[in-house]
C-alpha cells in the first residue's frame, strides 16, 4: 500500500510492501514495527538503529515524538491525494486565514484595522491568558478583514478573531 | 508541633509542601477550585475542601475562604507555597488573628519587602547597593516618572511596586515610547497583583540576575544558601536555574551571601527567602528586590547544600531553632533545573492548553521531577504554564548538562505543546555550556531551530506512515465486522481509544 | 575514548548503563530476547539486536553471538551488568580475544573471586579473615562435605562455589537432613551457573550483612566506598539495602574498609567491585566473598558518596587513573533501596506475572527510581522478579525511613502484585526504625501483617461500590444504544478499554 | 440502587442514593467522587478527607489500590447475591480445590501423594519459576486426588496439577 507522507514541505513517499519491508522514496528498508500494548508508544528497529517514538493523531495529521523532537505528519494514500490535490486547486493558495483563538482569554489589544496590509510574522491580536500576553501572528501575507472581537472582551477557545484574505 | 497544616496553593509546589509535611508527620489539608477537583494535591492530601470557581480571584485568592477553612478542619498552620497569596501581608496577618502559623516572615517584613521602592530604600540604608532609579517612596504618577525618566537614563525598566517575576514589567528604550509602556505595565501589574503603581530603575545591561538563599530563625539567626543564577530568561520569565553560578568566584561568593544576611537582617526577617541581586560585567552587584517566600527554584540550593528548605521552613514556623550554621552550608557539585512549560517554542512561546494523554517522567541517577500534573490532566488556561520542574544534579557544571539533556530527552509529554525542545536547543548551546550568558541571552543571542535532522525525518515519516497503515488496515476489519451505526470518523475515535 | 558500548543484559541495570553512556557522549548497543523486544533498553538504545528465544540460555546467555554483535556492530567495549555473564571469566577473555574492552576486572580476578573456595583461600592468606569452613579447594563429593560438617558444626550453610545472590545455598540444621539439602542445592546451583559444585561455611548466627563497594584502577589505585548494610533478606536474597549501616562506627567501618581493599589487591583486582561480610554481634568480621560487578544495590552509595559508579567503571575500562583518592570520599547522608518484586507478600512471595497497565511513579526530593518497566510491560516468568529499584536518599537515617514511607506509598503498580506492602510493614517495624536488625530477622521477627485499618476497609468498599455502579450504569446505556452483537463480557471488556 | 460488596470476611450495604451520597450498613454519609479522566484512578471527598484510589477489575473482583494498600471487594447486587448463594448452597464449602500453576514453570518436586490427607498450607507442589523455587501451598485441609504432574516436568500458566477434595 503505496503513501504519501509530508513533514514540513517534504514529502515522502513511502510503499508499505509487507510486514518487514518499506520503501521509501524508492528505496527497500528492513523494519521490525512494534506496539507498546497500551500506549501510542511504537519501536522500531531498522537496520540494527532501535527508534522509539509517541505516536498519535491530532486532527487530521499525526505527531510523532522522536527522540525528543516533534513532527508533525500529514499521511495520505494516493486517492486521498489526488482527491485533496483537485479540491485544492481552487482554494489552497488563495484561501482565506481565519483567526481564532488558540485558548480562551482576553483580548487586550489588536495593533491593525481591517484593509490593513500585513505580513506574514506580524501582530494580528494581543490576548491575555495563562497569565501571560501573547501575541497572535500572521501566518502569511494579506490584508486584515472582518475584525469580529475588541480590546477588553473576553474570547472562548476558538472564537473567530479575525481574518487575514 | 503542628499536627495538620494547609497548603494555599496548587500544582506541583503544593505537591512539594504536602511531601515535606507527610515526611515530617504532618497531616495535609488541600484547598482547590473547581478546575483541579482532580488534582493531584487534592488527591494526595489528606482532606480537601473547595474554595470556588477557577479564576484564582474566586479561589486561591479567597483569603477570608482560606482561613475559614484552616478554622474549621483546625489546621495548625498554613503554608502558602509562592504566587498566589505568598506576598501578601494582609494575609500573613489574618493568619496571625485567626491563631494559626503562617509559615514564612512576619507581615511586617513582607510589607517592607512587597512594596519595591520602601524594599529599596531599606536595604540601602542598611548599606545594599541598589540599581539607580526612582528614590521616592508611595505613589507615582505618570507624569511624575515621565519627568524622572530622563535623569536616570535609557534604556530603563518600568517594574510594578507589588511586584515580581516579571509581571508589569516593561523595557523602555526611549522617552517617547515610556507613556505607552506604562499603560501597559499598570494595566499588567493591576491584573497580576490588584495593584497598578509602578517605578523606574535603570537597565543595567549585560548583567545576570544572581540570587541568594537566605534562611533565618526566631532567634536572631539569618545564614545563606548560596546562590542560584537565572539569568535564563524570557520575558522576564525564568526558565533555567543553576546553582552555583558559574560567573561567581567563592569571594564574591561571599561578599553577596554576606550583603544578602545584612538585608534580611535590615527587616527582622524570619524563615526562608531569597534576595535577588543585579551583577554586572564587572562584577558590581546590585539589590533588586527581595522575595519573601519560597522559591520556584528552590529545589536546586537543597541538592546542592543537602538542605531540605520546606522542612525547615516548617521547623522554623514551629519555632525552633535553625538546624544549621554558616559554616555548615557547602557547595557539593552542581545542580539545574529546566521549567517545563505548556507552551510552544516554535510558535512564539503560545500557551498551550488541552489534556496531556501521557507522560513518562524521565528517572535513574541524579534526576528530580517536581510536578502537579498527570496523564488525564486538563490545561486550563486559569493558571500559570508551568506544569513540572526537571531538576539534575551532578558532580560537575558538564556532567549536569550532559544529564539534562538526557533527561530531556527521556521526558515524554504527550497532549499538549512544550517547551522541552527549547530547553534541548539551550543544552546545545555553546555559549550557555560555556557559562556565557546574561539575561538577554535567550531574547538576543539564541535561536531555537527546528534543527531537524534529514535523517530523523524520513523515520518519522515512516513510523507515521506505519501506525496509520496499521489502523487503516484494522478500522477496515472493524467496519466489516460491525454495522456502522455512526460515521466514519467516529469509528475512527473509538476505535482509537478502544486500542489505547 | 569509547565510541560504543554494548551493554550485555537487560531490565533496569541495562537501563542504568545506557544512560550512564549517554551521559558520557557513548552510543549504546542493546541486546535482547524476543520476550524483550518492546522493552525500555531495547526502546532507548542506540541500536538493538536480537539475541534469541526468552530462556536466557537461548539469549542473554549466549555470549558467542554477544560478542559477534558487539564485533558487527563495530562496539569498542561490552558492560555485562550483574548476573548473567557478569562473572565469567570466559566471556570476558572472549572479550579481550575479540579486541573488545570488557568493562570489568580482569578474567583472572573473576576466576579467583568467582570460585568461591578458591577466594576464601586467596583472601585468608592475604591476612583478610574467613567464616569457617571447608579449606579444600576443588570439586567435593557429598561424601567428603558430609564428613566435614561435623567438624565445622551444625548449623551450616551449603553454598554454590560458582554462586551468589543466594542461588544454591541451603541451611543445614543437622547431619541427618544435609544430604536431600546438598542434591537440591546443586540442582539449583546446577540450574542458575550451570556448574553443580558446592561448599561448606560455618552459620555465623545473629550476623549481618554488610559490604564494601570497592573501586581500583589499572595503575594500582584502590579506594573503598565505605559499607552497604544488607541483612534485610528473605531466602538469602537481598530486599532492602542501606548505607551507611547503622551498626557500623567510624573506626569499624576503617577497618573493614581497609581489610577490603586488602582482598582486592590480593587478585589485582580492577575496576568496581564488593566484598562481603558478615559482621556478628561481636563486631568480629568475615570475608563472605566478593563479587566482580556491578551491585543490584549501587545506588544507595552513589548517593551517600556523590560518585557514580557507572560513569567511573567506564572510565577505569578506558584506561583513566580513578577520578577519587580515599580521603575524597564522605558519607554525605542516608540513603536506602527498596528492592520492588514482582511477588505477592501476602501469598507467600510467589511471583506475579501479568501486564503492568499502569504505573506512577514517586517523585520529588530525594527519591530515585531505576526502573526498567511501564505501562505495558509484560513480567514473563523467564527473569528475575525484581522490576525496579526505589532508592531515596536524606539527611538522617530517620528522615530517609520516613521519605521512603512516603515515597512507597505515592508508588502505583497496577496489575501485578508487587511487595510494596512488605516494605511499608517494614518501614513501619519499631525495630527496623531502631536498626536492630540482622540477616534472620525477616524470616524469624517479621511478620507482614494486612493489618488493614477498618475505616479504611470501608472506604475501599465504598470506592469500589461507586466504580461497579458506574460501571453498571453506562453498560446499561451502551446496550441500549447499540446492537448487542457480542458476549456481555465482551461489552464490559470494551466498554472498559474505551473509557481508559 | 443497593449493593453487598464484600472485603476479606466483611460485607458493608452500600446503598448508592444518588451522586451525592451513599449509605454504608445504614449510615449516610456523602461523597464527591470523581474518575480522573483516561486512568483507573478514582478521587474521593467525604467529610472533607480525600482518599485517592486506583480501582481496576480482575476475574469478577474489584481491585482497590488505596493509600498503597491493596483491597480485593466482591460487588454484588441483591440479585446476583441471591442467586449466587442459592447457586453456593450446594457446592461452596464441600468443592474441590484445582490447583492450577500461577505461572509457566519447572516442577521441582511434590511433597504429597495421592489420596494424603493435607491441611491448609501445606505444601503440595515446587514449581520453579522466575529462578526461584516457589511453594504452592494447599488453601484448605482436604485430600489430594488427582496428581497430574510429576516432578521434572514443564507445564504452562494455568496448568492443573492436582487437587484437594
Amino acid at each position: 500500500m503505496k503513501y504519501i507522507t509530508t513533514i514540513d514541505d517534504k514529502q515522502y513517499t513511502v510503499d508499505v510492501i509487507n510486514e518487514r519491508h518499506v520503501s521509501v522514496n524508492g528505496k527497500i528498508i528492513e523494519v521490525d514495527f512494534h506496539t507498546v500494548s497500551g500506549q501510542p508508544v511504537y519501536s522500531m528497529i531498522s537496520n540494527g538503529k532501535s527508534y522509539e517514538a509517541y505516536v498519535y493523531p491530532e486532527d487530521k495529521d499525526w505527531q510523532v515524538l522522536l527522540h525528543g523532537r516533534l513532527y508533525q505528519a500529514t499521511v495520505e494514500d494516493e486517492r486521498e491525494q489526488r482527491i485533496r490535490l483537485a479540491a485544492g486547486a481552487g482554494t489552497a493558495q488563495g484561501g482565506e486565514f481565519h483567526l481564532k483563538a488558540p485558548m480562551p482569554g482576553l483580548v487586550v489589544a489588536i495593533p491593525v484595522e481591517e484593509g490593513q496590509a500585513v505580513k506574514k510574522g506580524e501582530v494580528l491580536v494581543i490576548l491575555e491568558s495563562m497569565k501571560m500576553q501573547n501575541e497572535l501572528k500572521s501566518p502569511r501575507d494579506g490584508v486584515v478583514q472582518r475584525i469580529k472581537v475588541q480590546p477588553g472582551e473576553s474570547v472562548d477557545q476558538r472564537a473567530s478573531l479575525l481574518s487575514v484574505v | 508541633m503542628f499536627k495538620k497544616v494547609l497548603i494555599a496553593n496548587r500544582g506541583e509546589i503544593a505537591v512539594r509542601i504536602l511531601r515535606a509535611c507527610r515526611e515530617t508527620g504532618i497531616d495535609t489539608v488541600a484547598v482547590f477550585s473547581e478546575a483541579d477537583r482532580q488534582a493531584l494535591h487534592v488527591r494526595l492530601a489528606d482532606e480537601a475542601y473547595l474554595l470556588g470557581p477557577a479564576p484564582s480571584r474566586e479561589s486561591y485568592l479567597r483569603a477570608d475562604k482560606i482561613i475559614e477553612v484552616a478554622r474549621k478542619c483546625g489546621a495548625d498552620a498554613i503554608h502558602p507555597g509562592y504566587g498566589f497569596l505568598a506576598e501578601r501581608e494582609d494575609f500573613a496577618e489574618a493568619c496571625a488573628n485567626a491563631g494559626i502559623t503562617f509559615i514564612g516572615p512576619h507581615p511586617s517584613a513582607i510589607a517592607a519587602m512587597g512594596d519595591k521602592m520602601t524594599a529599596r530604600e531599606t536595604v540601602r540604608k542598611a548599606g545594599v547597593p541598589v540599581v539607580p532609579g526612582t528614590e521616592d517612596v508611595g505613589n507615582m504618577s505618570d507624569d511624575d516618572l515621565l519627568s524622572i525618566a530622563p535623569q536616570i537614563g535609557f534604556p530603563l525598566l518600568i517594574k510594578a511596586t507589588a511586584g515580581g517575576g516579571g509581571k508589569g514589567m516593561r523595557e523602555v528604550k526611549s522617552l517617547e515610547e515610556m507613556p505607552i509602556l506604562l499603560k501597559s505595565a499598570r494595566r499588567e501589574a493591576e491584573s497580576a497583583f490588584g495593584d497598578g503603581n509602578v517605578y523606574l530603575e535603570k537597565l543595567v545591561e549585560g548583567a545576570r540576575h544572581i540570587e541568594i538563599q537566605i534562611m533565618a530563625d526566631n532567634f536572631g539567626n539569618v545564614i545563606h544558601l548560596n546562590e542560584r543564577e537565572c539569568s535564563i530568561q524570557r520575558r522576564h520569565q525564568k526558565l533555567v536555574e543553576e546553582s552555583p553560578s558559574p560567573f561567581l568566584d567563592d569571594d564574591l561568593r561571599q561578599k553577596m551571601g554576606e550583603v544578602a544576611v545584612k538585608a534580611a537582617q535590615s527587616v527582622n526577617y524570619v524563615n526562608a527567602g531569597t534576595i535577588e541581586f543585579l551583577v554586572d560585567k564587572d562584577r558590581n552587584f546590585y539589590f533588586l528586590e527581595m522575595n519573601t517566600r519560597l522559591q520556584v527554584e528552590h529545589p536546586i540550593t537543597e541538592l546542592v547544600t543537602g538542605v531540605d528548605i520546606v522542612k525547615e521552613q516548617i521547623r522554623i514556623a514551629r519555632g525552633r531553632p535553625l538546624q544549621y550554621k554558616q559554616e555548615d552550608i557547602k557547595i557539593n557539585g552542581a545542580a539545574m533545573e529546566c521549567r517545563i512549560n505548556a507552551e510552544d517554542p516554535f510558535n512564539g512561546f503560545m500557551p498551550s492548553t488541552g489534556k496531556i494523554t501521557h507522560t513518562i517522567l524521565p528517572t535513574g541517577p541524579g534526576v528530580r521531577v517536581d510536578t502537579g500534573v498527570y496523564p488525564g490532566f486538563e490545561i486550563t488556561p486559569y493558571y500559570d504554564p508551568m506544569i513540572s520542574k526537571l531538576i539534575v544534579w551532578a558532580e560537575t557544571r558538564a556532567a549536569t548538562i550532559l544529564r539534562m539533556r538526557r533527561a530531556l530527552e527521556e521526558y515524554r509529554i504527550v497532549g499538549v505543546r512544550t517547551n522541552i525542545p527549547f530547553h534541548q536547543t539551550l543544552m546545545d548551546s555553546h555559549r550557555f555550556m560555556g557559562g556565557q550568558y546574561d539575561t538577554r541571552f535567550v531574547e538576543e543571542r539564541f535561536a531555537i531551530h527546528e534543527n531537524k535532522d534529514p535523517k530523523m525525518m524520513e523515520i518519522a515519516a515512516v513510523m507515521a506512515t506505519l501506525v496509520a497503515h496499521e489502523e487503516t488496515q484494522r478500522a477496515a476489519q472493524f467496519v466489516q465486522r460491525n454495522e456502522r451505526d455512526t460515521s466514519n470518523w467516529k469509528w475512527v475515535g473509538r476505535w482509537e481509544r478502544m486500542h489505547r
